[in-house]
Order: C-alpha cells, then sequence, then structure tokens
C-alpha cells in the first residue's frame, strides 16, 4: 500500500467549542509533521468536517467521512453526544474510531467496541482524581456543575473520589448548561458553607464562574477544585485563578523531557502554547501511528492494527500513556496550581488511573 | 385668479398593469377649493395619490409650489405644504389621541403656526374629552375628526380631503364644511372628495368630474346644477 | 308573523374604563322593519352593534334572539344562527378575490367538514350564493379582482356582500353607505328595501337622505344611552334630537 | 432557608433582572418599537463585547472604550439599515427573520477570522474594582451594582425617548403606518435608520458594559438572544416599564427556579413566559 | 417541473452513492418538517417557533417504544404512535397556546417546545440525557411472517421516505383547495372577520395546529431512523428556527415552498462547508442575497420562469 492514508477529522470549526476542535487539529498534524508528514510510512491525506457540536448532523456528517470519502480512520471530537453518534457510525460500518476529547463514559462503556479509541479521559476520571486531591485536606464539599451528562458523570466521579478519601459531598448544586449566571449558586454554596467546593463547568462558562468566584469572596474560604476549570484559560481568568489548584491529566507546566520538546514545537508552529486539547489531538496521532506501524502501514489488516494500538505504550507530553480493556487511556493524574498563565505541576495524585468501565464487553 | 400652487399635467398613473388616469389636467389655485366628484373606482383616489406622490405617474407630471415633483419622496412634497387625509384614515392605533396630534405639528414654510393644538380641540371638542384614548379605541366618526386635525396640525397650504365626512353625523359635518370655508380665507387651497356632491359644490369654487380616469366637467356649482344630465350621468344623481 | 321581534337588549351596559359606552340599551328588532340607529360620533351605535354581534361581551344586560338568550354566545356562533354584520370600518379578506371574499362567506354556512378532500371552489351551492351576493352589491364585473385592488367604495360594497351571504335573518349594519358614491347609495338602499321583507335591519348610517328614505323605526343615542325611539316623523320634530344631532339638517331638507 | 439568604437571592435576582434588561433594551427599540424581528440582536451585542476587549487592550480605559464603541456600533447600526434592513420594512416580517439570520452567521464568521475563537474577560476598571461585604463570607463586587445603576438610567433615557418626545411617537407611528407619516411631511426613512442604529449602539453597548462581568466569547449572542426576546414579548411589545419588569420577573424565576427545583431550573422561566402569555395573551403592559 | 423533479428523485438511488442517497432522505425528511409547519405558518397564519417540539418527540416515542422500553419495534405500530402521540400532545399544549396572537403566539410556542426540550434533556425515564440515545436498529416492517421490505436497506428507505413525502404533499394539495383548507387561509388573511361570518376560528386552529404537530411528528420519527438516534437537540430552538429558515427561504404559502427550501438549505450547506472553511460566512451572504433579491423566496424562480415561458408567445 502506498497511496496516503485517509485521515477525517470531525471536529467543531464553528461554535463555542471551535478552539478546541482547533487545538486537536494542530495537535494530531504537528506529530504528522514531525513524523515528514508521514503516519505507518503513508503520507496524510485529510479530510476535514465541522461538526458544528450539533448532535442532531452528527450522523450525516460522520457519514460523509466514512460512506463518502471513504476514510481509514474518524479522529473526533469534542461533544459528547455528537461523539457517541459517532461511536455509532464507527461500529456499524467497522470504521476505526479515535476520540481525542469527548468524555462520555458510555463511549468506552456501555458502547465501547473493538475499533474505538480514545485518547483523552472519560469524565470520570478527572473527577475521581480530584475527589481524591479534595478528601486529602478537607472533610466536606458541594459540588457545582452543569446539569448535562458530562456534569453528572464528572460529579460523580468526584463523589467516588472524595468518599474513598473519607470525606462527605454535602450537596450537588446544578444550573441548566449552558446558564452562566451563577450567582444564586454561590450564595448557596456560602449558606451551606462546605470546606471545598468542585465545579465543572466548560468553556466561557468556567472563565466566568471562576471570576464570579474570586468576586463573591469566596476564593479564599472555600477553596475550589476542579478538572478543566482553568485550562486554556488562564490568560482570560486573570487574578481570579491565580492559585487554584487542578487535577488533570496534564499541566502546561508539566517537567518531562517529552513535553518541553512539544511545548516547543506546537508554539514554534502555531504561534501559540498547547493545551491538554492539543496533547490529546497529538496522542490520537501517536496511537494510530503505533497501529499503522505495527502492519506497515496496511490498514486492511485491522484486527492486528487494534492489537497493536491496545498495546501501545505512548510516550506522551501528559507522560506515559496506555489503554484500558475498554480502549479508554490509562494515564496519571497532576495537580497543577496556577501560576501566571500555567498551570505548573506540583504533585501526582493518582497514578495510571483507569477507569473501571464495568458495562463494557470487550474482552 | 392666484398662481397655481399644484397643477397636474397629463397624468398617466397605472396600478401595476392596470391603466387608471388617462391624462388627467389638474390646476389648484392658491386659496381655492376645489370638488373632486365622480362614481366609485372612478380614479379619484387614484389622481389625489398621484398629487402627492403616493403613487408615481408613470407620464405627466405634477408641479407643486412651482416645483417639479417627479423624484421626490412623499414626505418632501408633503414638507412643501401638502397635507392629504386618506380615505380609511390611516390613524396611528398604537399613539393616544393627544400624541396623533402632536407628533404631526410643524409650522408652515413660513413660519407661521395658526394651527395650535388648542385650536383644533376648539374644532373638535370631541377630540378634547378622548386625548389620553388610543387611536383604536375612537369611534369612527372621532377617528375622522382626528385626522383632520391632525392634517391641519401640519399647518398646511394646501389641504387634501379624500372622503372628507365619512362617518361623521351631520352636525360635525357641518362644521367641516364651516371649517374649509374659514381655511380658505386664510389662503389655504383645498380639494375635497366627498359624496354628498351638493354640500361640496356649495363651498367649492370649482369642481371636476372624473370619469373612468379622464376629466369630463370643470365648473363651478353653478354650472353643475344647471346640468342636472351631467349629474345624473355622471354621477347617479 | 312580519312583526315578530328577532332580536331584542335588556340594558345593555359595556363599559371601557370609566366611560359607559352603552348604557341600559333595550332595543327590539323586528323581522319586516328597518331599524335606524342614530347619534353623534361616538354615542356607541357601533359598540351596540359590537355587543349584538358578539365582538365584544356584555359589561351587563342581556341580548335575546327568538326568544333565546344569546348574550353568552360567541360572534361565529351568533353568525351561524343567522346574525349577519358589516363592518364601519371595511372588514374584509384583502389578499383574496373578491369572489373568494364571498364565497368563503358562504362557506361557513355550509361547512363539509366531512368532506376533506373536495374541491371548495367547485361546490355548486357555494357558487350560487356566491353568484347572487356578488350580483347584489354590483360587484359581479370585478369578482376575479383582488380585493385590495378595488377602489374605497368597491371595497364598501364588498364588505356588505359578504353578510349577505352568509344569508343572515337579521343584519347589523355599520354605516354602510359610507364611501358609496350617490348612485351606489341608492342602490344599496333598494336593495335594504328589498331585504327587509324577511329581515331584520338594524342600520346605523349618517346619511340623512337614506335613512329618512327607508327607516320604519329610529333610535337616537346620545352618550351610550338611547336618547328616544320613534318613527321618522316623530324623530323629526323632537327638538332634543335636532339639537343633539340633526342641526339645522331640517332646512337643507325642507 | 433564612430571610438573610432570601433577601441576598432577591438581591441577586433584582441585579440579573437588570442586566437581562440592560442586553435586551436594544431590542426594545429595534423590535419592540420599529416591529422589525432582529435576530442579529446578539450578534450586536457580542459585537460589543469583542469591541470592549479589543479596545481597552489598545487603551486601557473602559470609559474611553464604550463611548468610541458605542458610536462606532451605532455608525455600523446605519449603514446596515441602509443597506438591508430599508429594504424589507414593506415585506412579510419573516423575511427579516432570514435577513438577520444571515447577518449572524457573518458576524460570528467575522469575530472568528478577526478576533479568534479564545475566550477573553475584561478589566474592571480601577475605581470600581472593589467588593461590599454581604453576610459572613460572601462579598459583593461593586461593579454589578454599577451596572444596576446604569441599567436603570439605560430604562429610563428609553422610557423617555420613546414615550415622552415627539420622536418616539413618531417611531411608534411609523411602525404601525409608514405611509402616512410619510404624507405628514416627517422623513420615516431617516428616523428609522436614527433608531435602528441607535439600537445597535445600545446592544454593544450593553456588550461592552457587561463584559467585564462576564466573558468575551464566541456564541455568547445566541445565548442572550432568546432570554432577550423573551423579556419584549413578555412585557408587551414596545413597553419599556413592561420589559423591565419582565425582566425582573425572568430573573426572579430563574433565581429562585435554581434555589428551590434545580431540577426545572432550566424550564423556570419559559413555564413562567408560557403562564404570563397564557393569562394576558398580549404582555404584561398591553401599548 | 413537478414531474421532472420527482423523476429525478425517484432515480436518484440508481446512481449507488449510499452518502448521497441518505442525504436525500435526510432532506426529503426535512421536507415533510418544512411542510407541515407551512400548514401552520403559510396558511394559517400562525408563526411556530416551536415546531421542533413535536419533530424531536415523534423520534423519541420511536426510540422510546424501540429502545428504551423496547416494547415493539414494528413500523405499523411505531409509526402510528409517533404521529397520535404528537397529535394528541400538540392538541392538548393548542388548546392553551391559541389563546395568543402574533408574536406572542410565537414566543408561547417557543416556551413550550423548551418546556418539552427539558422533558427528553432531563428526565431519565423519558430516555433524558443531553446526549441522547443510540437507537436498536430499523423499525422492521413485518406483518406477522410476511416481511414486506426492509428498511436496513439504504434505498428500501429511500423509497420508502420518498412514496411519504409524495403523499403528504398530496394531502396537502387536496386539504388546501378543501373548504377546511380555504378555511384556514382565510384565518390568516382576517382571522377576525372569519368569526365574524360565523367560522368557529379556534376550532380551525386547533384542528391546523393538530395536524402538523402530526405530521411534524412523522418527519422526526423518519428522522430518527435515518439516524438510528435521537437527541434533546433535536427539540431546541436551533431546529425550530432550521425549519422556519428553510420555509421562508423557499417560499412560504406554497405547496412546495418547503421541499425547495429544505433542498436549497441543506444543498447550500453541502455545498459551501465541502468547498471553504468559511462557509458560516458565505452561507450568511447566500441567505442575505436571496432574501434581498427572492422577495418570493427560491420557490419564485420557478413562478418567474412561468411568467416568462407564458409571456412569450403573446
Ligand atoms: N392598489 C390597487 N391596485 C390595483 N388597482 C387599484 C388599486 N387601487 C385602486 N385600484 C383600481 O383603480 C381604480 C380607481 O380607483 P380609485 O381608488 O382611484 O377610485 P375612486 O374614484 O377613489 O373610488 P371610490 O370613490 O370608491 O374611492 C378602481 O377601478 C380600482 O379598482
Ligand atoms: N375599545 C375601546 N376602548 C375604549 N373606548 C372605546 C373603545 N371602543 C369605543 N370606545 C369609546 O366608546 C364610545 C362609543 O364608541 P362607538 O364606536 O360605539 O361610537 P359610534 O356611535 O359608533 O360613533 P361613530 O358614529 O363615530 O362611529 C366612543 O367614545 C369611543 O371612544
Ligand atoms: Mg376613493
Ligand atoms: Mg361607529
Amino acid at each position: 500500500q502506498s497511496g496516503p492514508v485517509k485521515v477525517g477529522l470531525m471536529l467543531p470549526y464553528s461554535g463555542t467549542f471551535t478552539d478546541l476542535g482547533k487545538g486537536v487539529t494542530n495537535g494530531f498534524k504537528l506529530y504528522v509533521q514531525e513524523q515528514g508528514g508521514k503516519l505507518g510510512g503513508r503520507p496524510v491525506e485529510y479530510l476535514q468536517v465541522d461538526d458544528e457540536s450539533d448532535p442532531s448532523k452528527a450522523n450525516e456528517n460522520a457519514n460523509k467521512l466514512v460512506k463518502r470519502d471513504k476514510v481509514d480512520v474518524m479522529v473526533g471530537t469534542i461533544h459528547s453526544g455528537v461523539a457517541s453518534t459517532m461511536a455509532k457510525v464507527a461500529r456499524e460500518t467497522n470504521t476505526l474510531l479515535l476520540v481525542p476529547n469527548a468524555g462520555a463514559g458510555e463511549i468506552t462503556g456501555a458502547m465501547c467496541s473493538p475499533n474505538v479509541f480514545r485518547t483523552s479521559f472519560s469524565n470520570w476520571q478527572p473527577g475521581y482524581a480530584s475527589g481524591l486531591l479534595a478528601a486529602k485536606k478537607h472533610k466536606t464539599a458541594v459540588t457545582i456543575s452543569w446539569k448535562y451528562a458530562a456534569g453528572d458523570e464528572s460529579v460523580k466521579g468526584f463523589r467516588e473520589g472524595f468518599e474513598k478519601g473519607g470525606g462527605k459531598v454535602l450537596k450537588d448544586l446544578n444550573l441548566p448548561f449552558p446558564n452562566v449566571e451563577f450567582q444564586p449558586l454561590l450564595t448557596e454554596l456560602a449558606t451551606i458553607k462546605p470546606e471545598a467546593a468542585y465545579v465543572f463547568v466548560a468553556g466561557a462558562g468556567q472563565v466566568k464562574f471562576v471570576k464570579d468566584y474570586a468576586a463573591a469572596g469566596l476564593k479564599n474560604s472555600i477553596p475550589l477544585y476542579g478538572a478543566f476549570i482553568t485550562e486554556g484559560t488562564l490568560a482570560a481568568q486573570g487574578d481570579a485563578a491565580q492559585g487554584l489548584q487542578t487535577v488533570l491529566h496534564y499541566g502546561d507546566g508539566l517537567k518531562n523531557p517529552k513535553n518541553d520538546a512539544f511545548i516547543a514545537a506546537y508554539t514554534k508552529a502555531y504561534g501559540a502554547r498547547p493545551d491538554v486539547f492539543a496533547v490529546q489531538g497529538y496522542d490520537a496521532a501517536q496511537l494510530y501511528d503505533a497501529g499503522l506501524k505495527a502492519v506497515k502501514g496496511d490498514t486492511k489488516k485491522k484486527a492486528e492494527m487494534i492489537k497493536a494500538m491496545e498495546n501501545a505504550k505512548i510516550d506522551s507530553p501528559r507522560g506515559r500513556l496506555t489503554f484500558s480493556k475498554s480502549h479508554n487511556p490509562v494515564q496519571d493524574y497532576y495537580v497543577r496550581v496556577a501560576k501566571g498563565t500555567e498551570n505548573v505541576v506540583t504533585d501526582t495524585i493518582v497514578k495510571a488511573l483507569a477507569d473501571p468501565s464495568p458495562d463494557c464487553k470487550i474482552q | 385668479m392666484h398662481e397655481p400652487v399644484l397643477e397636474a399635467r397629463g397624468l398617466h398613473s397605472f396600478y401595476g398593469d392596470s391603466h387608471i388616469l388617462h391624462g388627467v389636467d389638474f390646476t389648484l389655485a392658491r386659496g381655492e377649493a376645489v370638488g373632486l366628484m365622480g362614481r366609485n373606482g372612478m380614479g379619484k383616489s387614484t389622481l389625489l395619490k398621484s398629487l402627492v406622490g403616493v403613487v408615481t405617474p408613470r407620464r405627466g407630471e405634477v408641479v407643486a409650489f412651482g416645483r417639479r415633483t417627479r423624484g421626490m419622496k412623499v414626505h418632501e412634497i408633503a414638507r412643501l405644504g401638502i397635507s392629504y387625509v386618506p380615505e380609511g384614515r390611516g390613524i396611528f392605533a398604537n399613539l393616544s389621541v393627544r400624541e396623533n396630534l402632536n407628533m404631526a405639528a410643524r409650522a408652515d414654510a413660513d413660519g407661521r403656526c395658526d394651527w395650535t393644538f388648542e385650536r383644533v380641540l376648539d374644532v373638535f371638542p370631541r377630540l378634547a374629552e378622548r386625548l389620553g384614548h388610543g387611536g383604536q379605541q375612537l369611534s369612527g366618526g372621532e377617528q375622522q375628526m382626528l385626522t383632520i386635525g391632525r392634517a391641519l396640525m401640519t399647518n398646511p397650504q394646501v389641504l387634501i380631503l379624500d372622503e372628507a365626512t365619512e362617518g361623521l353625523a351631520p352636525l360635525v359635518a357641518r362644521e367641516i364644511w364651516r371649517i374649509i370655508g374659514v381655511i380658505r380665507d386664510t389662503g389655504i387651497a383645498t380639494i375635497l372628495v366627498d359624496k354628498n356632491w351638493r354640500a361640496v359644490s356649495d363651498i367649492t369654487d370649482r369642481n371636476v368630474i372624473l370619469v373612468k380616469g379622464r376629466v369630463v366637467f370643470e365648473g363651478s356649482g353653478g354650472a353643475l346644477r344647471a346640468q342636472p344630465e351631467l349629474l345624473s350621468e355622471h354621477l347617479g344623481v | 308573523m312580519t312583526n315578530e321581534v328577532l332580536l331584542r337588549t335588556v340594558k345593555l351596559r359595556r363599559t371601557f374604563g370609566g366611560l359607559a359606552a352603552n348604557d341600559r340599551v333595550s332595543i327590539e328588532l323586528k323581522r319586516g322593519e328597518v331599524h335606524a340607529l342614530l347619534g353623534p360620533n361616538g354615542a356607541g351605535k357601533s359598540t351596540l352593534i359590537n355587543l349584538l354581534s358578539g365582538d365584544i361581551p356584555a359589561t351587563s344586560g342581556e341580548v335575546f334572539y327568538c326568544g333565546r338568550d344569546i348574550t353568552k354566545l360567541t360572534p361565529h356562533e351568533r353568525s351561524l344562527i343567522g346574525i349577519g354584520r358589516s363592518y364601519q370600518k371595511t372588514n374584509i379578506f384583502p389578499g383574496f378575490t373578491v369572489r373568494e371574499n364571498v364565497r368563503l362567506a358562504a362557506q361557513s354556512r355550509e361547512p363539509r367538514a366531512a368532506r376533506i378532500f373536495s374541491d371548495a371552489a367547485a361546490f355548486g351551492p357555494y357558487c350560487e350564493v356566491v353568484d347572487e351576493a356578488l350580483h347584489l352589491v354590483r360587484l359581479a364585473g370585478v369578482a376575479d379582482r383582488k380585493a385590495s385592488e378595488l377602489s374605497h367604495g368597491q371595497q364598501r360594497q364588498l364588505e356588505l356582500g359578504i353578510v349577505l351571504a352568509t344569508k343572515p335573518r337579521v343584519l347589523l349594519l355599520d354605516e354602510p353607505l359610507a364611501g358609496m358614491g350617490h348612485e351606489e347609495s341608492l342602490k344599496m338602499i333598494e336593495l335594504l328595501r328589498g331585504l327587509v321583507a324577511s329581515h331584520a335591519i338594524l342600520l346605523v348610517e349618517h346619511d340623512m337622505d337614506a335613512v329618512f328614505a327607508i327607516a320604519d323605526v329610529l333610535t337616537v343615542m346620545v352618550n351610550g344611552v338611547v336618547l328616544i325611539t320613534g318613527t321618522p316623523q316623530e324623530i323629526r320634530a323632537s327638538r332634543e334630537v335636532r339639537e343633539a344631532y340633526l342641526g339645522a339638517e331640517e332646512q337643507q331638507d325642507a | 432557608m433564612d430571610l438573610a439568604l432570601i433577601s441576598i437571592q432577591t438581591l441577586n435576582a433584582v441585579q440579573y433582572g437588570l442586566l437581562l434588561f440592560l442586553v435586551a433594551s436594544g431590542l426594545t427599540l429595534i423590535f419592540g418599537v420599529m416591529g422589525v424581528i432582529n435576530l442579529a440582536h446578539g450578534s450586536f451585542y457580542m459585537m460589543g463585547a469583542y469591541l470592549a476587549f479589543t479596545l481597552t487592550s489598545l487603551t486601557g480605559n473602559l470609559l474611553f472604550t464604550i463611548i468610541v464603541g458605542t458610536v462606532l456600533s451605532a455608525l455600523l447600526g446605519a449603514v446596515l439599515e441602509w443597506a438591508l434592513f430599508s429594504h424589507l420594512y414593506k415585506r412579510d416580517h419573516l423575511q427579516q427573520v432570514l435577513l438577520t439570520y444571515g447577518l449572524i452567521l457573518i458576524f460570528e464568521e467575522m469575530r472568528s477570522m478577526l478576533v479568534g475563537d479564545d475566550v477573553y474577560s475584561v478589566k474592571v476598571p480601577a475605581w470600581l474594582d472593589f467588593a461590599v461585604p454581604l453576610g459572613s463570607v460572601m462579598t459583593y463586587p461593586a461593579y454589578r451594582l454599577f451596572m444596576s445603576v446604569v441599567c436603570l438610567l439605560v430604562a429610563l433615557g428609553l422610557y423617555l425617548l420613546i414615550q415622552r418626545t415627539n420622536i418616539g411617537a413618531r417611531i411608534r407611528a411609523g411602525a404601525s403606518n409608514r405611509d402616512m407619516v410619510q404624507l405628514l411631511g416627517i422623513n420615516i426613512d431617516w428616523l428609522f435608520r436614527l433608531v435602528f442604529s441607535l439600537g445597535v449602539g445600545l446592544a454593544a453597548f450593553a456588550g461592552m458594559i457587561n463584559a467585564p462581568a462576564s466573558t468575551v466569547s464566541p456564541g455568547m449572542g445566541t445565548q442572550v438572544l432568546i432570554v432577550s426576546f423573551v423579556v419584549v414579548i413578555v412585557g408587551g411589545i414596545g413597553s419599556v416599564w413592561g420589559a423591565l419588569l419582565a425582566s425582573l420577573l425572568i430573573a426572579f424565576a430563574d433565581t429562585f427556579g435554581k434555589v428551590f427545583i434545580p431540577d426545572y431550573a432550566g424550564i423556570a422561566i419559559y413555564v413562567v413566559m408560557a403562564a404570563i402569555l397564557l393569562w394576558r395573551p398580549e404582555g404584561l403592559f398591553k401599548s | 417541473m413537478v414531474a421532472v423533479f420527482l423523476l429525478a428523485l425517484a432515480g436518484f438511488p440508481l446512481l449507488k452513492q449510499e452518502f448521497y442517497s441518505e442525504l436525500v432522505i435526510r432532506v426529503m425528511v426535512l421536507s415533510m418538517f418544512a411542510l407541515s409547519l407551512d400548514l401552520l405558518v403559510g396558511y394559517t397564519g400562525l408563526i411556530s417557533f416551536g415546531h421542533a417540539a413535536w419533530f424531536g418527540m415523534g423520534g423519541y416515542v420511536f426510540a422510546l417504544l424501540g429502545t428504551k422500553y423496547q416494547l415493539t419495534n414494528n413500523l405499523w405500530l411505531t409509526l402510528p404512535a409517533a404521529m397520535a402521540v404528537t397529535a394528541f400532545f400538540s392538541f392538548v399544549v393548542g388548546l392553551f397556546v391559541l389563546r395568543t396572537r402574533g408574536m406572542f403566539f410565537i414566543m408561547v410556542t417557543l416556551a413550550f417546545a423548551q418546556i418539552f426540550y427539558f422533558f427528553f434533556h432531563d428526565v431519565k425515564a423519558l430516555g433524558g440525557s443531553s446526549d441522547g440515545m443510540n437507537l436498536r436498529g430499523k423499525p422492521v416492517a413485518n406483518i406477522g411472517e410476511w416481511v414486506p421490505f426492509e428498511l436496513t436497506d439504504v434505498n428500501t428507505l429511500y423509497y420508502f421516505v420518498l412514496a411519504l413525502m409524495v403523499a403528504l404533499l398530496l394531502f396537502m394539495a387536496l386539504l388546501l383547495r378543501s373548504p377546511l383548507g380555504r378555511a384556514l387561509q382565510g384565518i390568516r388573511e382576517n382571522e377576525h372577520r372569519m368569526e365574524a361570518i360565523g367560522f368557529p376560528v379556534l376550532r380551525y386552529k386547533l384542528a391546523a395546529f393538530t395536524i402538523a404537530g402530526s405530521f411534524a411528528g412523522l418527519a422526526g420519527y423518519l428522522f430518527a431512523v435515518l439516524n438510528s438516534s435521537v437527541n434533546p437537540e433535536m427539540l431546541s430552538w436551533h431546529q425550530s428556527a432550521d425549519v422556519l429558515l428553510m420555509l421562508i427561504l423557499g417560499g412560504m404559502g406554497q405547496l412546495w415552498g418547503g421541499v425547495v427550501g429544505a433542498f436549497t438549505f441543506v444543498l447550500l450547506q453541502e455545498v459551501l462547508s465541502t468547498y471553504t472553511k468559511m462557509w458560516h460566512l458565505w452561507l450568511g451572504i447566500a441567505i442575505i442575497l436571496l432574501v434581498l433579491f427572492l422577495p418570493g423566496g427560491v420557490i419564485s424562480i420557478a413562478q418567474r420562469v412561468r411568467g416568462l415561458w407564458q409571456r412569450r408567445p403573446a
């Protein structure tokens, strides 16, 4: 086989998640570039589809790549609903799918499938790790999240982690997605007076939340925990975020040679510092490369390729990355502290954390 | 006679493909009152609309106060000193009576303000009782008073009343006729369309009868009355 | 039989805010009579018609139709039992052809709800009614024009045509002659005269020539209350009426 | 829940309500008074926020930014009215829906091209960067209180403009019968252009004022769109006080919805809206 | 013109382009959705901004029956059920919302749609999840032992949807010239006068609202079948706005307006997003140009062409 491998990138290039979509795309392409524009020894042809984060168009968009463009692999996406439709299409058509962000548990849970890999996280993972961290210092906590699947899953993870560490979640506060009027919840939080708070909101919401939290004077009285809460938005959050502790599988301030090189290359290529989304995109490319290399670029040998990917030990900017039986990342979770515009990694809270994925039936 | 303030020369007006006015010539001199008559659908309103620019004649021209109005916007023509009360009134339903009147207030070209809010209310005391009402809440006749009053608030040189007294009680209708007499004496020219040809011809200097978009008669009230066959043929009287 | 009372009101009252637009209005409309309703502008004539047709609900009082209390009925229910009205401010279907305007009115009498898939325009019984109504209001010649393209006077004729096509027994006409030319007015008066034998007609009109030409009974309202009801002679002779409404009209007619 | 808490939540609701009004104020003019269905309202709002971000990063002065930004936006509004909207007044209102939808797409793309897709924020000016203590653990940012005052001023100004001036009466008249207004010698084209640009200016103004308290982000426009329409409609089309009252009601529904019925908070404002409109089919204040 | 169009549609699957066949199915489904809305907007003058509620509900009925509760996957049961359920709910909602008019109606319909959106977003018993639900498969068309056709085959699904769309068009055409249809148009033109000449306007509007709701339910059902998934976004106001936009773009109050609008809208999106990255920008520009220069919607091109045709011999 000599022709190019067709890589279908189905990501949001418009709408609220545009930035994340671009981060993933950049990361992916950066790795390919580093390999001289090749994966598994074959040149790469990209086919990009803007999924608009609209699940009602997901089926069509995925089919556009699979049935029209006949891609060898799909990479996507951010929005969980869209991603789970992609997973469905992937399973139906036996197409390889790499999920570079969407954290919906079922993608590597109830809906898991041999040809679906995730290079990011399941919502449960960072929540759980955050819970472990919070439990180290606090006995009680309150969670705040948007009322949608990702929020529920993340909060569930936090609760598990927090309770495992001996803490107790007093109350789960939530507000409709994507409402950003947090004031009533902050007021309620202040009356409950827990020792800590955990929050899961995304994008512009996280910026506003962190600012509102500080403006309400809560930052010093009730320490705030979160996973993504400062990721990629530190500049916009300004002083409000300084000193915030978060837990994630990556931090731009993570010190390891791979990450240093990655940051340097990324900054050179795109003129901006990478965030976790770029890393997840980068690793998606790495993972696929590992699979392709094992079959010498012969995409027909699917089973072999999948086998290789399952066993891949990836040298990710985030550290060592392997995959669980359900094809979800097994990775370290770091404690990060916001300093300036960097999330400085201070500690590792849990090593090689895997999502138990009890509902997954591939063995 | 005085110089013409409003003049139409060979007007041809259309709605889409239907040809309504067929070369109408018409003049109105300063301070003159002219009655425009004709059966339903003969083109009276179309002529008036052509004069004020709502309908753009395809051929012919309109001259107002010595200026050709072709190419002018409706409001520019109105600003020359022409006030037009259309049939069906055109009350601003969402404005109160007071606002309906005040919004139109304007001095005439020479800066004179003969017609003020107070004077209009003097003429239509009924309106004074309804100042706070919305336009929609008025009775039909009250609306008619309001449009006439509103037209007067612009202190026009030319007042054009289409179906001037439609819906007005006899007493009020007579008041309108009287007012037209009064304003004519102050030098305002008027064009009147009204089904009551007798009342119209009593106070006008001249009358014009339209039939299918053509002028078939032009003359004084006396002349009109002297020709009953004209009346019966063109007005069905 | 001709003088049977079709529509009767008992102490009707309607207020708008503090204003009593109608107060203690009790009138009777009889078959075979043209009942003219006069009064200065804002006296409450249109309000009364609105109360009779159900367009606005009464504040208090009752309306009876053929002895039945219909105060609570909706406008369409009243229309269906035979009360038809026209509007002072033209109220037609401007975007439809003249024929369709009238045809819809005719259709209301026979909804044929069951026959969903039949062609309404080709239904014979409607067509007859439509042709007749168009003929009566002298619009047969422009039947296929769009209603909005009619002149003002023609629209007034159409206004009447729509009511007639609903085949009412009681006609409530709010200034039907307004906007119509002299000749058309005369024809309409003739038309109403022809209809009256089988109908009861309530006529609101400021055209005194027309009113005195056809009215059998006149009621004069002022400020929402009935001033007087009587024959044309009685009304003409009333000093109050002259002051409130007619003014010097007498002299002209005399 | 104790009284103190309820009163803080009430304060939250009032403050949020005033903010909603501010956001909807431009729409009150363009939609409520002129009758133009302007879906691009949110885009103008977003444009304001991005202007605030860009201009403050250049000049560092919020006040200056707001003045310049409002003027620029108003100019843009006038141009848009001249080029696009002025052709649609005589058409079916729904055509405006389509037109303004097209505008939304263009605005979003332009934003992405010019400023990118990052989330930004704008600094609160130093003289307002303090907080008022509230209860034992909480504080209330002074800037939010400042915004409330601004909002009340805007409400008052709008009310005076629309209800109390001749211009206001002419605009309202123009919305109900354009031709007749022209026949009275009033240049309705010019007037509408003015009002439209004022509406756009107000939308952008709201975006700018709100930027320091919120975020500057892609998609922020569509988020405020629906709630702005809700406010204008529930208040009764064209009524400034109605819109203000509606904003407060909606804010109360939202705030206390989140507190008392968190599981149903998402529909609280819609339930309130439906209830109000079923109770008063023409909004709170019928004009 | 119509015949050519339908023939082209009927022949399309012969090209054996599965993706494009599915695309056309999608457009046909959206056409039906727009068509159902046209009954309200174009013919009765009721501008609903919550029409997606019925669309989504139709899909969810299938999802709940077929996947969540696994009661039945039978086409002949689930499809009528979807239509009946949406008809029922639109009838009930209609009882409330039809009290309001104009802009107020727009917003009340939106409010109700948002409330339904919430149910399918948050209520677990209704499959509530922001991510929606993937379905167990296509409906089966078994009648007893007999299997007339298999919807799992793209071409079969294509012709099934095409047949339904044609049937719906036919139904609408007949309805619109029928007394009921005429009355609805009268209501759009002048509701007040309709009431005054004896039409129970509310009942007529309710009938229109229910019929339109149930057809939207049908469209939503097919949409779910096509995608093999449902999600709350099907009920979102974006979806309501999209279908309204399609209708306005195509031409309201025209039998073919909805169909033309759906085709134009989706094709514009497809073509632009294939050839340019800034496709939103071009889509926006295209829409604005269409509004400015085609006041009667895209369908008016057909009328203009026909106008030229007729004028030529004369
Ligand atoms: N908007 C329009 N479009 C098409 N034709 C029209 C339009 N308005 C009026 N017409 C036609 O033009 C002719 C003249 O109408 P016009 O309104 O000038 O008559 P008119 O003399 O004022 O009658 P009336 O006394 O009934 O008001 C009529 O035959 C009418 O049908
Ligand atoms: N909806 C309303 N709200 C408030 N006031 C109203 C309303 N409708 C009518 N009115 C008032 O009630 C009074 C009676 O109105 P109505 O229309 O019945 O008069 P009318 O006798 O028909 O007069 P006209 O001869 O001028 O038509 C008027 O003073 C009018 O201002
Ligand atoms: Mg006329
Ligand atoms: Mg009246």
